[in-house]
């Protein structure tokens, strides 16, 4: 357990500004009516008692899009110039324990396995990821539901609100020297303060309504063809539009597409990969035909990917965190909640 | 296998293009110095692109054993392939990386290594199976009987034809049956579909099976085999789906918990039955 | 690759003086696709052509751009150059750099850099041109007129001479129209029924024109060289066949008391009656309001005194469906009410009436007997007092903007026919500029001054007053601006003159384009004034514009020379660059058909296969005969399914990009 | 484009129609007139062919200046197409002022074949103004924030938040609304008479009610009504190929909110819902309420400016017989005139704020019962717009001004473009921008309203148009 420091609230600004510094700063910032991750500066409306962005920490590892490379066209001679995969380091501040699972996520698809995604890893590498344990859970969350400790959100370095002071813990080598680097503006503190936060914490996020699911068992590989072919899917999907606001609002959302764009003989043509949604009529769709025709298959691989597919390739991890955003964010209201408490019945029938 | 770099493709040059049907052309493509791009296995893919137009996977239809250059086998169907049939000419540049998927197993002796092996194709899915039938003949002893049984809708359609009648049928120890779907008078051969062809047939039991055509074939192709004793673990195939990166990153080809780019295309009959169905 | 060639014109100095061809060469010599890229002083001689025919030749030439002058000049030419060498005439672009850069730019650095824009436009643009066919439709050989006056009986007769079927329809029981109304004709003072008549017999007698009088067309479908008309042909009551004009029966009929339109109302009628005596065809019609029969079945003196047996009461409105390949409205004139004009007193006083009144009272058949006597008391008018411009160049919106152009030249005829015939009434024209242009009428209308002592002031009448014995007017000389008061016997109001009822409706049914004043709008007002913007629908007459007899009857005869010239073809050949429907993308949802002009646009079932699912959509077809071309379908189509040939979304975006 | 050495020399595009100004153009050249070499032409057939898409593009690819040009109305060689062009370019020059994007920067001239002076005038006129503008980034720049946008101290446009949810509003129950619905969709389920009906059912959690088709009476106990019934029903019923072609045989019975049944009756005017296979039975509100983390969170800003009591579409109402609280007309447009009230930098400010935010997810599209394109262009080739989400790309800046103009007299302003958007951008304050200058100009008109009135973007009116100056956008 490395040391804990604290610094008073009101003299956060300053660590902002330290930490802005040599790196880009990230923190939740209210503009325009809604919180969002984005860049610091110095008058910027910081909020750190906002549960949850509305976009992800994703956003900085998976931009919206995002040039690979640009082509230049002379005639039919094609010339292809690489970009390099370098960005300049940065920090995120307040992401709430969730997210930062969420990343762990991104970590396994985009890391874990060969070919290693180089654009990610250059922005994960360059990252220090500060987590915020959230004050007040509120209903749509159900971390708990996943086994995550909302009053210990871990990442780089650990930030908890006890009083009027922020409490810090670095958790990693890149977290403890951040912690070393700010510790001009820290004074040392004791772990202790914060246990009765903690467990104020998890107490609240324990009595959630969505905070006990049938998850405890998993869903295991036998169970696919089981819940796959299952027909409630057949009245599950019929209320959705097909928009994607569920898989972009999603921090552990990851699928995306590479096009083209034009930019006419002076800028040639670049190739770039943009965020894409299985929610989409043409994600899969082929030029003699689309192997997910109506909106019941697409749903379903959404759903069957987080709570199947992705915990089968990778030891059981879950491809959702509970965050609560495509809760809150469903412009009819559908629910991951009520899918998993289905499939549950599904994998009792099945083993019945 | 060694693995391509993030995404970014080498440029290649087309050396020249066959009209193979009236529908596919056979892009023959070398790297920028002249020779092949890169090495891969029967039965894998790469990404071929036109900047500005677009990017997708297509089979390599030659063998690892031709060292010289690599042929794609495209049939006109979307924006991309009627950009290439229409506008490119030998000489022209594209852009190309690979190889991605996994392979047929032609090395592994349970599987086709020092097997008796029955090909079957169905109109331009012959391209894939190209590239084995040609591995097999470069290593002709490494394996047993060859038999090759393709249709197509007509006889215009046959794809390589001359190929196959002039040199397969030539080949030692080598059957080729060929069919065409409806009647026609400039044909001497079998009419009527694979399936049909293949039970008139009745092969022996003791082959390794690589199968590849449009869904509908490999289905009934499928029952006639089971019917007629073969076991699915005898059985390969290919899955044709949307491919983007040709990593396993951008979820376009999951299905189940494979990727068909990563874990395919190539599967066996048996594996496809732990895959939801959805390919 | 496209292989595209491109031409720099000197047009002689106009282009090369401002404008470096050799820096526009080398700014596109480098543009991929452009294989050729040569300069000549004239692109558009037929040594310049040829130069093109062979490189189009030599390099297999998939696309052609000219940087030259105006492609409203040369479009044309360089496109029957391309056809000639093979290379489809669509596939040619032309970059306007005289009119648009070399004329108006001094600077030669400024106007070569922006020929060398425009040309990369052009090929941005050429590149994305698709090669285009124009449309084959076949050609109905028969025309159809609207309108039995002298414009719709003149084309009828020119249409028929060509060799031609035409049918000529006429909503009033005969043809002759206004002219046949009239009793002298300006400015031969020839007797209108004897100009007219004969061509009515030759029309009726032409076997090649079927004359629908007491009809009118129902519904218009189709389009150029294949028109589907339907025509109503209301009840007359009387068996066309069988009844021989005796006239038996307009004799007996018991009714009398029936205003006669034809004479305005001046005059009654029967209930089964003809217009007038050389109504053609002669036969009657029985008005089903006023015949008693028809009232309350207790008559039918008619059918008993008529010999052949032609009257029958059970006759029904027939429905006429004929296909045309051509149509002109001859739909006439009418003058405009007279309610708003109170200060004229024409509803309270008998002795103000219009020209046209004037006209049937001076008539021999009119309801005087052609003697010249006030309406009110019947006395001989010692006194007549002309207004002109009653309601027409009006500015207090109570009546038309326009001039009505006739009624100068047919008030001077009415002055110079009182004068000679009643030397001793005294003639007062009240006008404001007297116009009577063209041969002979300045002439006639001087003589009438000075011969006949017509009084012509120059001045505004502001009140007119019925006195009983006489009318009391109050006006003002403008030229010597002085205040008159006049006593006189009778007014005659020189009417405004608009469109038929008619013509709205028709021009609707047509989908042909009408000016605010219902009068039919010309394809171009100068250089195409009998055709309609709507492909195969011809003008003439008054429908189309104010104008007398002389001009009718020359643009009766031209409309009629169009039709030959259209009915002649064996094919004809449509715009290619018509608008196109992706069946795929289209949705159905009918925004694009209020827009078009010439309802090309119709809308029917399709099977769709959206890559394997198939469905039955309710999709947009355009009907590529009727359609111009214009574009406006294309901009109100959200999903981008409708587009225009020649003028794609992708060949304009193009065409931005490259300019930007 | 500014050459950093020479002064600026503005690029302008103008779009002249074949008949009239292309001629006037070709006149002026034979007439020897000058203008600035600034100014490049493209022809187009008629100014009803110049697409806003094209205009916006010119901007977007670095045009300073955009002018179109066509015949004066009345002598359209195609009779009525610049009378289109008329209204488009007079309703999107206001948008685009709305968006504090520079009005001068656009303008319409009416230029026959024989005005070359005219044509010449104008051309120098508009190059001077664009000249004295400077170089245009304003458009491109719209969807992205600058470094530090401290270009936004000029912060007056933070009293124009989001619409304010107002949580004082007390919502009248419905509950006797849904025992009456409850009823009657039992009763015509039993009976055969409908196959299936389309409200919305339990959600998982009291405040999240999902739109759900019941397909026999067992299932009706699960039917809710109440004032989380936010989502607007009608596009469930369109022959929707890209939702997975939802063919539906038989007859639904559907339950329309007033402002459900204003899309309702627009699709149906748009032929993309057979009325012969539906039910509609009209039921009232008392206005929706947002949820947030399964809370109430204040009845929604379109509730609360709600003008739409009556049904104009219906086989049978169920209505509040009380009088559900409802505002007058004015307060509709608040916002609007908020932000209209605004200088034209900081309605670019606040604009940029808001457009920043947005994550391309398309709920406001496939929201928009009007959206209901197959192949929307943002997601097919048709216009060169497929490019998804590059949002540094120019196509996608262009998104919401597009939609909006796609939109526009055909939105029946039912407000759910925002209420569905996970970033709370108030989308629908662009659309309602529309109507409201569509009510000015061309009359009071409440799309879905009428099937049979005529639409005002494909309409014209002869003596009303020509009283609006169409480069001021005010009525003269």
């Amino acid at each position: 357990m490395s040391k804990t420091y604290k610094i008073a609230l009101d003299k956060l600004p300053e660590l902002y500004a330290q930490t802005a510094e040599n790196r880009n700063l990230y923190l939740p910032i209210r503009r325009g009516g809604t919180l969002n991750f984005e860049a610091w500066h110095k008058d910027a409306a910081v909020d750190l008692y906002g549960l949850k962005t509305a976009n992800t920490p994703k956003d900085l590892f998976l931009p919206q899009s995002e040039d690979l490379y640009t082509i230049k066209m002379d005639g039919t001679n094609i010339e292809v110039f690489a970009r390099e995969f370098f960005d300049k380091p940065f920090a995120i501040f307040g992401i709430k324990a969730c997210d930062i699972e969420a990343i762990k996520v991104l970590d396994n698809i985009y890391l874990s396995k060969q070919p290693v995604d180089m654009f990610y890893k250059a922005r994960r590498d360059n990252a220090v990821l500060i987590s915020l344990a959230c004050n007040e859970p509120k209903n749509a969350c159900f971390c708990h539901a996943f086994g995550l400790d909302a009053g210990n959100p871990g990442g780089d370095v650990t930030t908890w609100i006890n009083g009027d002071n922020l409490y810090i813990q670095g958790q990693t080598d890149k977290g403890s020297a951040y912690v070393e680097e700010m510790s001009g503006l820290l004074e040392a503190a004791d772990f202790g303060d914060l246990s009765g936060l903690q467990a104020n914490i998890r107490e609240t996020a324990q009595n959630l309504p969505y905070a006990k699911l049938p998850l405890d068992k998993g869903f295991t590989s036998e169970d696919m063809m089981a819940m796959f072919n299952s027909e409630q899917w057949g009245s599950f999907h019929r209320a959705c539009i097909g928009c994607g606001t569920c898989t972009y609002s999603c921090p552990t959302c990851s699928c995306y597409d590479i096009k083209d764009h034009d930019g006419g003989d002076c800028k040639g043509v670049t190739r770039f990969r943009c965020w894409d949604s299985c929610m989409y009529p043409d994600f899969t769709l082929m030029a003699h035909g689309n192997n997910r025709l109506t909106q019941k298959e697409r749903f379903r691989q959404r759903f069957m990917h987080k709570l199947m597919y992705h915990p089968m390739n990778y030891e059981g991890q879950f491809g959702c965190v509970g965050c609560g955003r495509c809760i809150n964010k469903c412009p009819v209201s559908l629910n991951i909640v009520k899918i998993i408490k289905s499939l549950a019945e599904v994998k009792e029938d099945a083993n019945a | 296998m060694q693995m391509p770099d993030m995404l970014i493709p080498q440029v290649g040059i087309i050396t020249d293009i066959i009209q193979e049907t009236p529908d596919v052309k056979t892009f023959r493509v070398v790297d920028l110095k002249g020779n092949k791009a890169f090495d891969h296995m029967p039965g894998q893919c790469a990404m071929l692109s036109i900047p500005g137009v677009g990017e997708a996977m297509f089979s390599i239809s030659t063998s690892p054993t031709n060292t010289k250059y690599m042929d794609f086998s495209i049939k006109r169907v979307g924006a991309l392939t009627n950009y290439m049939h229409d506008k490119m000419n030998p000489g022209d540049h594209i852009t190309i990386r690979g190889p991605y998927g996994n392979a047929f197993p032609v090395d592994d002796a349970n599987a086709l290594k020092g097997k008796n092996i029955l090909f079957i194709g169905g109109g331009i899915a012959l391209a894939p199976l190209r590239s084995v039938i040609h591995y097999v003949f470069d290593n002709r002893d490494d394996y047993g009987y060859v038999d090759i049984l393709y249709g197509a809708r007509s006889v215009a359609d046959l794809v390589y034809h001359r190929e196959i009648e002039k040199s397969w049928a030539e080949k030692r120890n080598t059957n080729v049956f060929l069919t065409i779907d409806r009647p026609d008078d400039a044909w001497e051969g079998n009419v009527g579909f694979v399936p049909d062809y293949f039970k008139k047939i009745g092969f022996s039991t003791d082959k390794v099976v690589v199968m590849c055509g449009p869904p509908i074939m490999i289905k009934f192709v499928l029952a006639v085999l089971l019917e007629m004793g073969f076991k699915k673990e005898q059985v390969f195939t290919t899955l044709e789906l949307r491919m983007k990166c040709g990593i396993g990153k951008c979820g376009r080809c999951n299905i189940g918990d494979k990727f068909v780019c990563m874990d395919g295309p190539v599967f066996r009959v048996d594996e496809l039955d732990q895959i939801p169905e959805e390919f | 690759m496209e292989r595209i060639g491109f031409f720099v014109c000197h047009c002689g100095s106009n282009i090369k003086a401002t404008v470096d061809p050799d820096v526009v060469l080398d700014g596109v010599r480098g543009i991929a696709g452009v294989v050729v890229a040569e300069q000549y002083p004239y692109m558009c001689a037929k040594t310049g052509q040829n130069m093109i025919a062979d490189a189009i030749r030599d390099n297999q030439l998939t696309g052609l751009v000219v940087a030259a002058c105006s492609p409203r000049m040369h479009e044309a030419t360089f496109r029957k150059v391309a056809e000639a060498a093979g290379l489809n005439p669509y596939m040619v672009e032309i970059a306007n750099i005289r009119e648009h850069v070399s004329w108006i730019h001094k600077d030669k650095e400024e106007g070569s850099q922006k020929a060398v824009a425009l040309a990369k436009a052009a090929i941005a643009k050429v590149k994305l041109n698709a090669p285009l066919f124009p449309e084959e439709n076949s050609v109905v050989k028969r025309a159809l007129v609207i309108g039995g006056g002298i414009a719709g009986i003149q084309a009828a007769l020119d249409i028929a001479e060509a060799g031609f079927e035409v049918d000529l329809v006429e909503a009033t029981p005969s043809i002759g129209g206004k002219m046949a109304q009239l009793d002298k004709t300006f400015p031969t003072l020839d007797c209108s029924a004897c100009i007219l008549t004969p061509k009515m017999v030759d029309a009726a007698s032409h076997d090649k024109i079927n004359i629908m009088t007491y009809a009118e067309v129902e519904k218009v479908e189709g389009f150029v060289g294949n028109f589907t008309v339907t025509v109503r042909k209301k009840a007359r009551s009387v068996c066309m066949e069988k009844c021989t004009g005796c006239g038996d029966c307009w004799n007996k009929c018991p009714v009398k008391n029936v205003p006669l339109e034809f004479d305005l109302g001046l005059q009654n009628r029967k209930a089964i009656y003809i217009p007038f005596a050389q109504a053609l065809p002669l036969v009657p019609v029985i008005d089903r309001e006023h015949c008693i029969m028809f009232k309350s079945g207790k008559c039918g003196l008619c059918k008993t005194v008529c010999q052949p047996g032609a009257i029958q009461f059970d006759e029904v409105d027939e429905l006429v469906e004929q296909k045309y390949g051509a149509v002109i409205t001859a739909t006439g004139f009418e003058t405009i009410n007279l309610d708003k004009f109170g200060e004229f007193a024409y509803n309270d006083s008998k002795d103000v009436i219009t020209s046209f009144e004037f006209e049937r009272i001076t008539h021999g058949a009119g309801p005087t007997g052609g003697e010249l006597v006030r309406l009110s008391d019947g006395r001989k008018p010692k006194s007549i007092t002309f207004i002109q411009c009653v309601g027409s160049r009006d500015v207090t919106g109570r009546g038309k903007p326009y001039c009505s152009k006739i009624c100068c030249m047919y008030t001077a005829k009415h002055a110079v026919l009182i004068k000679d015939k009643y030397p001793d009434i005294d003639v007062n024209v009240f006008y404001i500029d007297m116009r009577t242009p063209g041969k002979a009428y300045d002439e006639f209308y001087r003589r009438g001054a000075e011969e006949y002592g017509v009084k012509y002031i120059k001045g505004q009448v502001g009140k007119v007053v019925d006195k009983g014995t006489h009318l009391e007017l109050s006006a003002v000389d403008m030229l010597d601006n002085v205040q008159l008061d006049l006593k006189t016997d009778m007014v005659v109001l020189a009417t405004a003159i608009q469109p038929t009822a008619s013509a709205k409706p028709l021009a609707s049914k047509l989908s042909a384009s009408i000016d605010t004043n219902n009068f039919m709008t010309e394809a171009h007002v100068k250089l195409r004034p009998v055709e309609s913007p709507t492909a195969g629908v011809y003008l003439a007459g008054a429908g189309q514009g104010p104008k007398d007899i002389p001009e009718t009857v020359g643009q009766a005869g031209a409309a009629a020379a169009k039709v030959i010239g259209l009915l002649s073809k064996k094919v004809l050949l449509s715009n290619p660059c018509t608008a196109a429907v992706d069946p795929k993308a289209c949705n159905g949802c009918s925004l694009c058909s209020p827009v078009c002009p010439y309802g090309a646009i119709s809308y029917g079932p399709m099977e769709i296969n959206d890559h394997g699912f198939k469905t039955l959509e309710r999709v947009s077809h355009v009907n590529l005969a009727l359609c111009q071309g214009c574009g406006a379908c294309v901009v109100v189509c959200p999903s981008g399914a409708m587009d225009l040939q020649g003028f794609s979304n992708k060949q304009l975006l193009a065409e931005v990009d490259a300019l930007c | 484009m500014l050459d950093e050495n020479k002064t600026f020399e503005p690029l302008i595009v103008a779009f002249c129609c074949n008949w009239c100004s292309y001629a006037g153009a070709d006149l002026a050249g034979t007439s020897r007139l000058s203008y600035p070499p600034n100014v490049k032409i493209i022809k187009v057939p008629c100014s009803c062919r110049v697409d806003p898409i094209f205009v916006l593009r010119a901007f977007g690819k670095g045009a300073d200046g955009v002018i179109v040009c066509g015949c004066h109305p009345g002598d359209c060689h195609y009779s009525t197409g610049n009378y289109f062009t008329r209204r488009r370019f007079t309703l999107m020059f206001n948008l685009m002022d709305y968006l504090g994007i520079e009005r001068d920067r656009m303008r319409l001239e009416w230029v026959s074949a024989a005005e070359a002076t005219k044509f010449a005038r104008v051309m120098n006129e508009f190059t001077e103004t664009i000249t004295n503008l400077g170089p245009n980034r304003q458009i491109v720049d719209l969807r992205n924030l600058p470094e530090g946008y401290e270009d936004l101290e000029r912060e007056p446009h933070r009293e124009i938040l989001p619409p304010a949810t107002d949580k004082s509003r007390d919502i009248p129950s419905v509950a006797k609304i849904e025992e009456q619905m409850k009823l009657r969709a039992t009763k015509l389920l039993a009976d055969g008479v409908v196959d299936r009906v389309l409200a919305w059912k339990k959600g998982d959690h009291e405040t999240m009610p999902e739109p759900a088709f019941f397909d026999h009476p067992g299932q009706i106990e699960d039917l809710v009504y109440n004032k989380y019934c936010a989502p607007n029903l009608s596009k469930y019923l369109m022959n929707a190929p890209w939702l997975g072609g939802k063919l539906f045989d038989g007859s639904t019975l559907v339950f329309l909110k007033p402002c459900d049944s204003y899309s309702f009756n627009q699709l149906i005017k748009e032929n993309l819902v057979n009325t012969d296979k539906v039910h509609i039975i009209g039921i009232g509100c008392g206005g929706t309420v947002q949820v947030e983390e399964l809370e109430d969170a204040g009845m929604w800003e379109k509730c609360q400016v709600c003008t739409k009591v009556s049904h104009p579409v219906g086989d049978e109402i169920i209505d509040l017989s009380d009088d559900s609280p409802r505002l007058e007309k004015d307060a509709r447009f608040e916002l609007v005139e908020a932000i209209e009230a605004l200088e034209a930098p900081d309605r670019f400010a606040y604009w940029q704020s808001q457009l920043s935010k947005c994550i391309r997810c398309n709920a406001c599209r496939n929201t928009c019962p009007v959206c209901n394109c197959k192949r929307c262009v943002f997601s097919s080739d048709k216009m060169d717009m497929a490019s998804k989400v590059n949002a540094n790309e120019f196509e996608e800046q262009l998104f919401h001004i597009v939609r909006a103009y796609h939109v526009a007299g055909r939105c029946s302003d039912c407000g759910e473009c925002s209420r569905v958007c996970p970033q709370d951008i108030p989308v629908h304050l662009l659309n309602r921008k529309f109507i409201k200058d569509i009510n000015e100009f061309y009359g009071e008109y409440q799309a879905g309203e009428n099937i049979e009135a005529p639409e005002p973007l494909t309409s014209y009116d002869l003596n009303n148009d020509g009283q609006i100056d169409i480069n001021k956008g005010v009525r003269t």
